[in-house]
């Protein structure tokens, strides 16, 4: 009827935003690397094909909102949301009042799925939220006996570790965990954790809590040992990574416990076929991001196909479909099996308690 | 006839019609566009922090072009405006159902909280010179970001609850976060619009050409060029630059507020030295004083990062490219005396032909 | 043969035309003046001839050599030194540093043997050597000034208004200065607003008006032409 | 004892503001612009010597020279493109510039080097020594941060002082057109100052790097602020003046941090910084420049 | 020429001036510059429509005096009153609002403003609408631009300045500029101007002008003048009285007959008497 092929569509169309340039642009380079993975992977079975158009967001929610713009232009059908909390916060709403379904691999704050006033119904998150790390945490540090006396170093001026670090005390005064002593830091000191460590073992803390990302993690560590201070570290998923960073000393890393849902060293079949096939597309191993958006690909093509999901539609009606989907499906990826959704949006899926031995990974239990 | 030419060359005369003019007219494109044609929705997302932009990039046009100061902490008070703004409506809105009416009381108290606030700082600011000047701008800047990052207020039945640890603030059933540290305000209505962000803009233009050219705005260029010169003949410094200062505070807390309520999260990592930077950018090359220039370097170049999104990791990269081009090209000798002397060549012959009209 | 010519030079500022066509020439061991009203342009000559400005025509001959296009650093080793109107010292290097720098296209070993030399001179400098040259007072500085371009004992001097702002004792012994080092060999171009004092100790002169020389004559002449009388002794 | 091993701790944060801030103020006393892309000639310093250290395996000596032959080449590079064509313009528009070069340098380390954080390797191992019995332990490099922080302010002292080429640098800054009239090249001047401050950065960058291994493209921005601000704390232009500014920037960051909190230490800090000038306008060591009127 | 009368406290003024309140009167004043005495025990009164000059050596202490009076130095000794008022606790500014205003020996115009904006800063003080008005542009603030445009203009007319109004101040040649801060000066209604060298970097022609328009202001707006200067034509024809200064001490004072003919003074500063003219 009208004049060509050309026009009509031969892809659905997935969003996503993220940091691609400045500070946290490593968040945003790993999903984009992972994503795109997997992204390959699919399309090459031959069946529905995906597209993803990756914005910079540069970790601002003002700039996600242009972005989300730009992505409503291009004709997203579905989204991968984006990449930090601080950012998806900020579009959250958007994607719940234009009816749009999305799926975070990484935002991990409860503020990407409810607000204080209302749950939103479109988004999803694939990673665990804030606040099961946290209470996740405190539970294990005390069912396990690590230690009596915990001491946390979080940064002020991020969204997640703020968040984690929040229920962890919280949940700490629940079951009885002792917290000597609390630091901070934000982006301005981030070199420097000599006087907040110096501050844990004045406490007499004998486990040092680690809410935060694994690059400032590399510094704390090795600041430590520099001292000969040496509790027992517990970080959370941010903490993926530290093994693989170019140059560090692994042995710094010696002991660390992580609550992790991915593990690079894991031998299940997906995870090894993950991590060599990212190794040789990037040359790097994945870490926690990269996993996440992998398995984001791949969880959207599920019920993508599971619901029968044509390039036409609108994206209103997909993401209703995707909603059903999500809702009753059950999801086997990288960072983990039998996953599942809760109507609000967050996933339920087992955190893996790890624990760094001879520079690998060895399940803790 | 020589006299209106001569009078509509003049370069006072000519930016400021330039300026409404220009406001005026693409606020009029703009909105046949939208209801006509219809734009994108990038282009439509741009329109008030644009707005926002110009009129922060003006203000600081004051204080840096006027009145002669580097200040490198402007975010600071668009920081203070935005979140007073939020709170104020968010406060309100149970009470007040009529947006736009929220939108202007949360403007006016943003403005003028942070013009309180620039006045508490220009004690100290102004007792300084030149880059002293500069540091305790940036100074105040970080401060007022590192408190935001750390302030976690609250409001339920029992009214509002304020703490600078996390979990000190618990709020009863039905209560909400207004401001959650780092997180900053989230779930805001938003309420701003392009129609509030072209007023402001013009109400902007108002207060700072007004000001300038009258005996105030004179004062404070004269206390510019010339501190000592200026006491001798009788100019309290002091109050002249306080007056630049706490006006353009005003106006960069107006500026924040309508930024704060186009959006439902705003977090105080927002409103960083390099948002100050980038507000100075567009002052600097939109010429020092020249407010005209300011509004097209705001545009040009808040948009321009945006047209490069197809570069994807790139983007940055060009961007900074260009705006180290422009610098050279703008600042280039001899590009500028052969403008320079083109104009002055057109100006003649529109003269001359004035003139002759008139015989 | 000339020390200095200067052909056909043209100078602009943008859209002005600051100097137009301006030639003349400078032998060696003259005292040459330029006179003329304040805007003629005789800041603008000086300061094309040591290479701040570059003039869009002609050509620059200094000892033989075409200096039109030499950059103004380079030109300070041919033996050519300015003293800059509005004195242009060193404000935050003491007296002695100024002195220093003055001797800067010199050897080290010079410097001690020129510095007495200025020193001697002006007394006042070497009891202000310490001080902070821009606390000097005015008269003062106008000394380190030129003191500082005698640092380099250049085979020329131009000298922009070098008895501006100076006591009238001051005023004659400058003027015994310049005379002095004519005579020990160096020439002289002298820009003056007192053009009565500075007539008298000139060769030959150049009446500057606009940005053209108008007149040129011996300089015990001009002091008696009715015209500069008129215009510049204030007669 | 604990207040004493607070106070080296701040010692050894300051002596890397110190040593950063020495460079900014270098390039600020001579060439009268905040060179705000100097925080980002220190990362490609770190990120050269990293490189010559695991990739090409070179000697720590050798990567230390390549660095600074690396920093210094930069330094001039930036110098001859974007600012001195700037000569004549306003400072504001030679910060801009600065600030673009600033952005540019990051983004294309980010293209180069990947945005993933590289670790240092550990150039000197068992790196503490004790005293009192153990009650205070302090790291060998802390100790050499100060040492060669105080060797770099004293060098850099004299030269601007006391020989010909700093003397002339000085004379450039106050005033161009009388310089040249000295038979000063200004802009060979210019450059060797640039390369002087820019060879410094790489020190520096390694010396960071010792003490804080891990790093980022966006390695320059945090301590470039923090070095700007010690800088002008202890009166911006002035050598000794950095020195003392980012050390006792260090001590006091450190020292909010171990006594009043560590989470509004930046604002305690700056809070600080803006009482001192309140008291001394110019900064600790600056002189106040009294116009002659 | 006029003649002199003691005063009680010995000083000599004016005969006019006898019988009115000084203009201005030093006592014991000083300062000190790190160890150099640069301004010491000077004592001076000034009737209120005298027209005096100091003079003296290079680095004497003139322009410190002046700066001294104005306050852009706080005298570390002495007093000085301004029309009788003490102004120990006074700033620059204030001290301008008593009556004191001054120009510069290097030239302090606000060189990017007009030439008439130079002019209307210094009348600031005696115009008064506030912010709002201005922003708003009230009638007021009409009404008052305007009676001040006028005025400008009125006394841009003394130098015959008029029509350089709208000229940048920083673009006018060197004599333009010095004639425009003796306006700038006069239009912030001084009972007091102090003059740096009014004359420097002008040809005799232009000095000999700048002598009758000084004249002519002290006799319309009736107002007392102290001149720096070095050129001894100017400063002998129409200064009535003299104070001459070497190392920061007076070391004579009269009329310009007295000054001439001391031979301390030419010592120390005239030197030896031109031989012809
Ligand atoms: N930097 C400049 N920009 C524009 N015009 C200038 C500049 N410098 C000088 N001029 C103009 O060039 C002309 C010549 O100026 P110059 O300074 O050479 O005069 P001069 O004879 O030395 O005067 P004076 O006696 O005042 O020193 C004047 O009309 C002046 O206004
Ligand atoms: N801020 C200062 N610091 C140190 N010394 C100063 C300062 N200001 C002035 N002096 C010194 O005080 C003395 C008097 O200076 P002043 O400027 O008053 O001289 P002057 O009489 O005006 O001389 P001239 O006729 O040359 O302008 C000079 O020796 C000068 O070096
Ligand atoms: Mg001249
Ligand atoms: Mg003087």
């Amino acid at each position: 009827n009208n004049g060509g092929k050309e026009d009509e569509p031969k892809t659905i169309k997935i969003g996503l935003s993220g940091p691609l340039t400045g500070g946290a642009a490593i968040y945003g380079q790993a999903v984009k690397n992972g994503a795109m993975l997997a992204l390959a992977e699919v399309n090459a079975k031959g069946g529905l094909q995906l597209e993803i158009n990756m914005q910079d967001d540069e970790a601002d929610s003002t700039k996600a909102d242009t972005a989300y713009d730009e992505l409503l232009d291009w004709g997203m059908q579905v989204s991968m949301f984006t990449v930090t909390s601080g950012a998806g916060t900020g579009v959250a709403p958007r994607y719940d009042e234009d009816h749009i379904f999305a799926l975070t691999p990484s935002g991990s704050a409860t503020t990407l799925v409810y607000s204080d006033t209302k749950v939103y119904e479109t988004t999803f998150q694939m990673c665990f939220s804030d606040p099961n790390q946290g209470v996740g945490s405190a539970d294990y540090i005390k069912e396990h006996n690590l230690g009596t006396k915990v001491a946390i170093i979080y940064k002020s001026d991020c969204v997640y570790s703020t968040g984690i670090a929040q229920k962890f005390v919280a949940r700490a005064g629940e079951i009885g965990l002792e917290i000597v002593f609390q630091g901070a830091f934000d982006d301005s000191s981030a070199t420097d954790f000599t006087t907040q460590l110096q501050g844990a073992k004045a406490a007499g803390a004998d486990v040092l809590f680690l809410p935060i990302y694994y690059e400032p993690a590399s510094s704390i560590l090795k600041q430590a040992s520099d001292m000969g201070y040496a509790p027992i570290f517990f970080g959370v998923d941010g903490m993926d990574g530290i093994l693989t960073m170019k140059g560090f000393d692994t042995s710094l890393a010696e002991g660390v416990y992580l609550l992790t849902p991915f593990a690079a060293d894991a031998t299940d079949d997906l995870t090894v076929h993950f991590v060599t096939e990212y190794q040789k597309a990037y040359g790097e191993i994945p870490n926690q991001f990269a996993a996440d958006a992998y398995d984001v690909v791949y969880a959207l093509y599920q019920a993508l196909t599971a619901g029968n999901v044509t390039y036409d539609m609108n994206a209103q009606t997909i993401a209703d479909i995707m909603i059903a989907q999500f809702t009753t499906m059950t999801f086997d990826g990288v960072t983990g099996t039998s996953v599942t959704w809760a109507a609000n949006g967050e996933v339920s899926k087992a955190p893996k308690a790890v624990v760094i031995k001879n520079g690998v990974y060895v399940n803790a239990e | 006839m020589e006299k209106m030419f001569k009078k509509i060359f003049d370069k006072k005369h000519i930016s400021r019609t330039v300026s409404y003019l220009i406001v005026i007219v693409g606020y009029i494109i703009i909105q046949l566009m939208m209801n006509t044609v219809g734009i994108k929705n990038l282009f439509k997302s741009l329109l008030v922090p644009t707005c926002c932009y110009i009129v922060a990039a003006l203000s600081l046009n004051l204080v840096v072009g006027v009145s002669g100061e580097l200040s490198l902490g402007h975010s600071g008070f668009m920081s203070v405006g935005a979140f007073a703004g939020i709170l104020v409506s968010g406060l309100l809105e149970p009470y007040l159902a009529m947006g736009w009416l929220r939108l202007l009381i949360a403007m006016l108290v943003g403005g003028v909280i942070a013009g309180i606030v620039g006045l508490l700082i220009s004690i100290p600011v102004l007792k300084l010179q030149g880059d002293y000047l500069a540091i305790v701008t940036l100074a105040f800047c970080q401060i007022i970001k590192s408190l935001l990052n750390n302030i976690y207020l609250g409001v339920d039945n029992n009214g509002l609850h304020f703490s600078f640890v996390q979990n000190k603030v618990v709020l009863s059933n039905g209560g909400r976060m207004l401001l959650s540290g780092p997180m900053g305000a989230t779930a805001t209505t938003r309420l701003a619009t392009f129609t509030a962000g072209f007023l402001l803009i013009l109400f902007a233009l108002l207060i700072i050409y007004n000001l300038t050219y009258s005996r105030f705005g004179r004062t404070i260029m004269a206390a510019r060029d010339n501190r000592i010169a200026a006491e001798s003949v009788g100019i309290h410094i002091r109050n002249t630059k306080m007056l630049a200062f706490v006006i353009s505070a005003i106006l960069a807390g107006m500026s924040g507020a309508l930024f704060g309520l186009n959006y439902s999260t705003l977090q105080p990592a927002k409103f960083d030295f390099n948002l100050s930077i980038l507000i100075l950018v567009y002052v600097v090359l939109g010429g020092l004083g020249n407010m005209t220039g300011t509004i097209f370097a705001t545009i040009i170049l808040y948009v321009l990062p945006e047209l490069l999104r197809g570069l994807q990791d790139y983007r940055m990269l060009i961007y900074s490219m260009i705006l180290i081009l422009i610098m050279l090209v703008t600042n280039n000798q001899s590009l500028k005396e052969k403008v320079e002397a083109l104009i002055l060549k057109i100006k003649t012959r529109f003269l001359k032909k004035g003139s002759v009209a008139n015989d | 043969m000339a020390l200095l010519e200067v052909n056909d030079i043209n100078v602009y500022y943008g859209s002005i035309h600051a100097i137009k066509s301006v030639s003349f020439k400078v032998n060696e061991g003259e005292i040459i003046s330029l006179i003329g009203a304040n805007g003629a342009g005789k800041t603008t000559i000086l300061q094309t001839i040591s290479g701040l400005l570059k003039s869009t025509t002609g050509s620059i001959i200094f000892d033989g050599k075409d200096i039109t296009q030499t950059p103004a650093h380079k030109i300070v080793y041919l033996g050519l030194a300015q003293c800059c109107e509005g004195r242009r010292i060193f404000q935050q290097m003491t007296v002695l540093e100024n002195l220093e720098m003055g001797a800067y296209s010199q050897p080290d070993s010079t410097i001690k043997e020129n510095l007495e030399r200025v020193f001697e001179r002006f007394p006042r400098l070497k009891e202000r050597r310490r001080q902070i040259a821009g606390t000097l007072s005015g008269g003062e500085q106008q000394m380190l000034a030129m003191g500082r371009a005698m640092m380099s004992n250049p085979k020329i001097l131009l000298l922009d208004e070098p008895s501006m702002g100076l006591s009238p004792i001051l005023v004659d012994e400058i003027f015994d200065i310049i005379k002095t080092l004519n005579q020990h060999g160096t020439t002289i171009l002298l820009v003056e607003q007192n053009a009565q004092k500075a007539l008298k100790i000139t060769d030959r002169g150049y009446v500057l008006e606009t940005g053209r020389i108008v007149k040129s004559a011996k300089g015990k002449e001009l002091l008696d032409d009715d015209d500069v009388k008129k215009a510049y002794l204030g007669g | 004892m604990a207040f004493l091993s607070y106070l080296i701790n701040g010692m050894g944060l300051g002596s890397v503001y110190a040593i950063i801030a020495l460079g900014y103020t270098m390039v600020y006393g001579i060439a009268k612009m905040l060179n705000f892309a100097h925080g980002d000639v220190i990362m490609i310093g770190a990120y050269t010597a990293f490189y010559c250290l695991t990739m090409f395996k070179l000697s720590t000596f050798t990567s230390i020279i390549i660095s600074v032959v690396v920093c210094t080449i930069l330094g001039i590079i930036i110098e001859k493109f974007a600012y001195k064509p700037l000569r004549k313009a306003s400072s504001l528009s030679v910060l801009i510039t600065a600030i673009g070069i600033s952005y540019f340098l990051q983004n294309l380390a980010q293209i180069l080097f990947g945005t993933d954080p590289k670790v240092f390797p550990e150039l000197m191992r068992n790196s503490t020594f004790s005293l009192f019995k153990g009650q205070l332990t302090l790291s060998y490099k802390t100790l050499l941060t100060i040492i060669a922080c105080i060797l770099i302010m004293i060098f850099l002292t004299i030269f601007v002082n006391k020989t010909k080429t700093g003397k002339a640098m000085r004379a450039c800054s106050q005033d161009k057109e009388a310089a040249q009239l000295m038979g000063i090249n200004v802009d060979n001047t210019i450059s060797i100052t640039f390369a002087i401050g820019s060879g410094l950065a790489a020190i520096a960058a390694v010396l960071l790097c010792i003490t804080y291994s891990t790093f980022t493209p966006t390695l320059g921005s945090m301590p470039g602020i923090k070095a700007f601000t010690a800088a002008v704390f202890g009166g911006i232009g002035s050598i000794p003046g950095a020195f003392v500014g980012g050390l006792l920037l260090g001590i006091i960051e450190t020292l909010t941090k171990a006594y009043l909190s560590t989470q509004l230490s930046d604002a305690i800090v700056f809070m600080v910084l803006i009482i001192v000038l309140l008291i001394k306008p110019s900064g600790l060591l600056g002189k106040r420049i009294h116009e002659k009127v | 020429m006029t003649k002199l009368v003691q005063y009680p406290s010995g000083a000599y003024v004016l005969e006019r001036d006898a019988y009115s309140t000084p203009v201005l009167e030093t006592y014991h004043l000083g300062i000190d510059f790190g160890g150099l005495s640069a301004v010491n025990n000077f004592n001076i009164i000034v009737g209120p429509t005298e027209i005096s000059g100091l003079i003296g050596p290079n680095g004497a202490g003139k322009t410190t005096v002046f700066n001294l009076l104005t306050k852009v130095y706080q005298p570390s000794k002495g007093t000085i009153l301004v029309n009788g008022h003490d102004t120990s606790k006074m700033t620059t500014v204030d001290v301008n609002k008593a009556g004191v205003a001054r120009t510069f020996q290097n030239i302090r115009l606000f060189e990017k403003m007009s030439v008439i904006d130079n002019v209307k800063v210094a009348m600031n003080n005696s115009m008064h609408y506030n912010p709002l008005s201005a922003i708003f542009r009230t009638p007021k603030y009409y009404r008052e631009e305007k009676r001040i445009h006028q005025k400008a203009l009125e006394l841009l007319d003394i130098f015959n300045m008029s029509d350089l109004a709208n000229t940048e101040a920083g673009s006018l040649p060197y004599g333009a500029q010095r004639r425009l801060e003796i306006v700038r000066a006069l239009a912030t209604k001084p009972s007091l101007l102090l003059l740096d060298e009014p004359a420097a970097g002008m040809n005799p022609n232009e000095t000999k002008e700048l002598m009758a328009t000084i004249r002519n202001i002290r006799d319309k707006f009736n107002i007392a003048i102290i001149l720096i200067e070095h050129d001894m034509s100017l400063v002998m024809n129409i200064c009535e009285g003299i104070a001459v200064l070497n190392y920061g001490r007076i070391i004579a004072k009269g009329t310009p007959k007295d000054i001439q003919n001391n031979p301390v003074v030419i010592e120390a500063y005239l030197g030896k008497p031109e031989k012809e003219d």
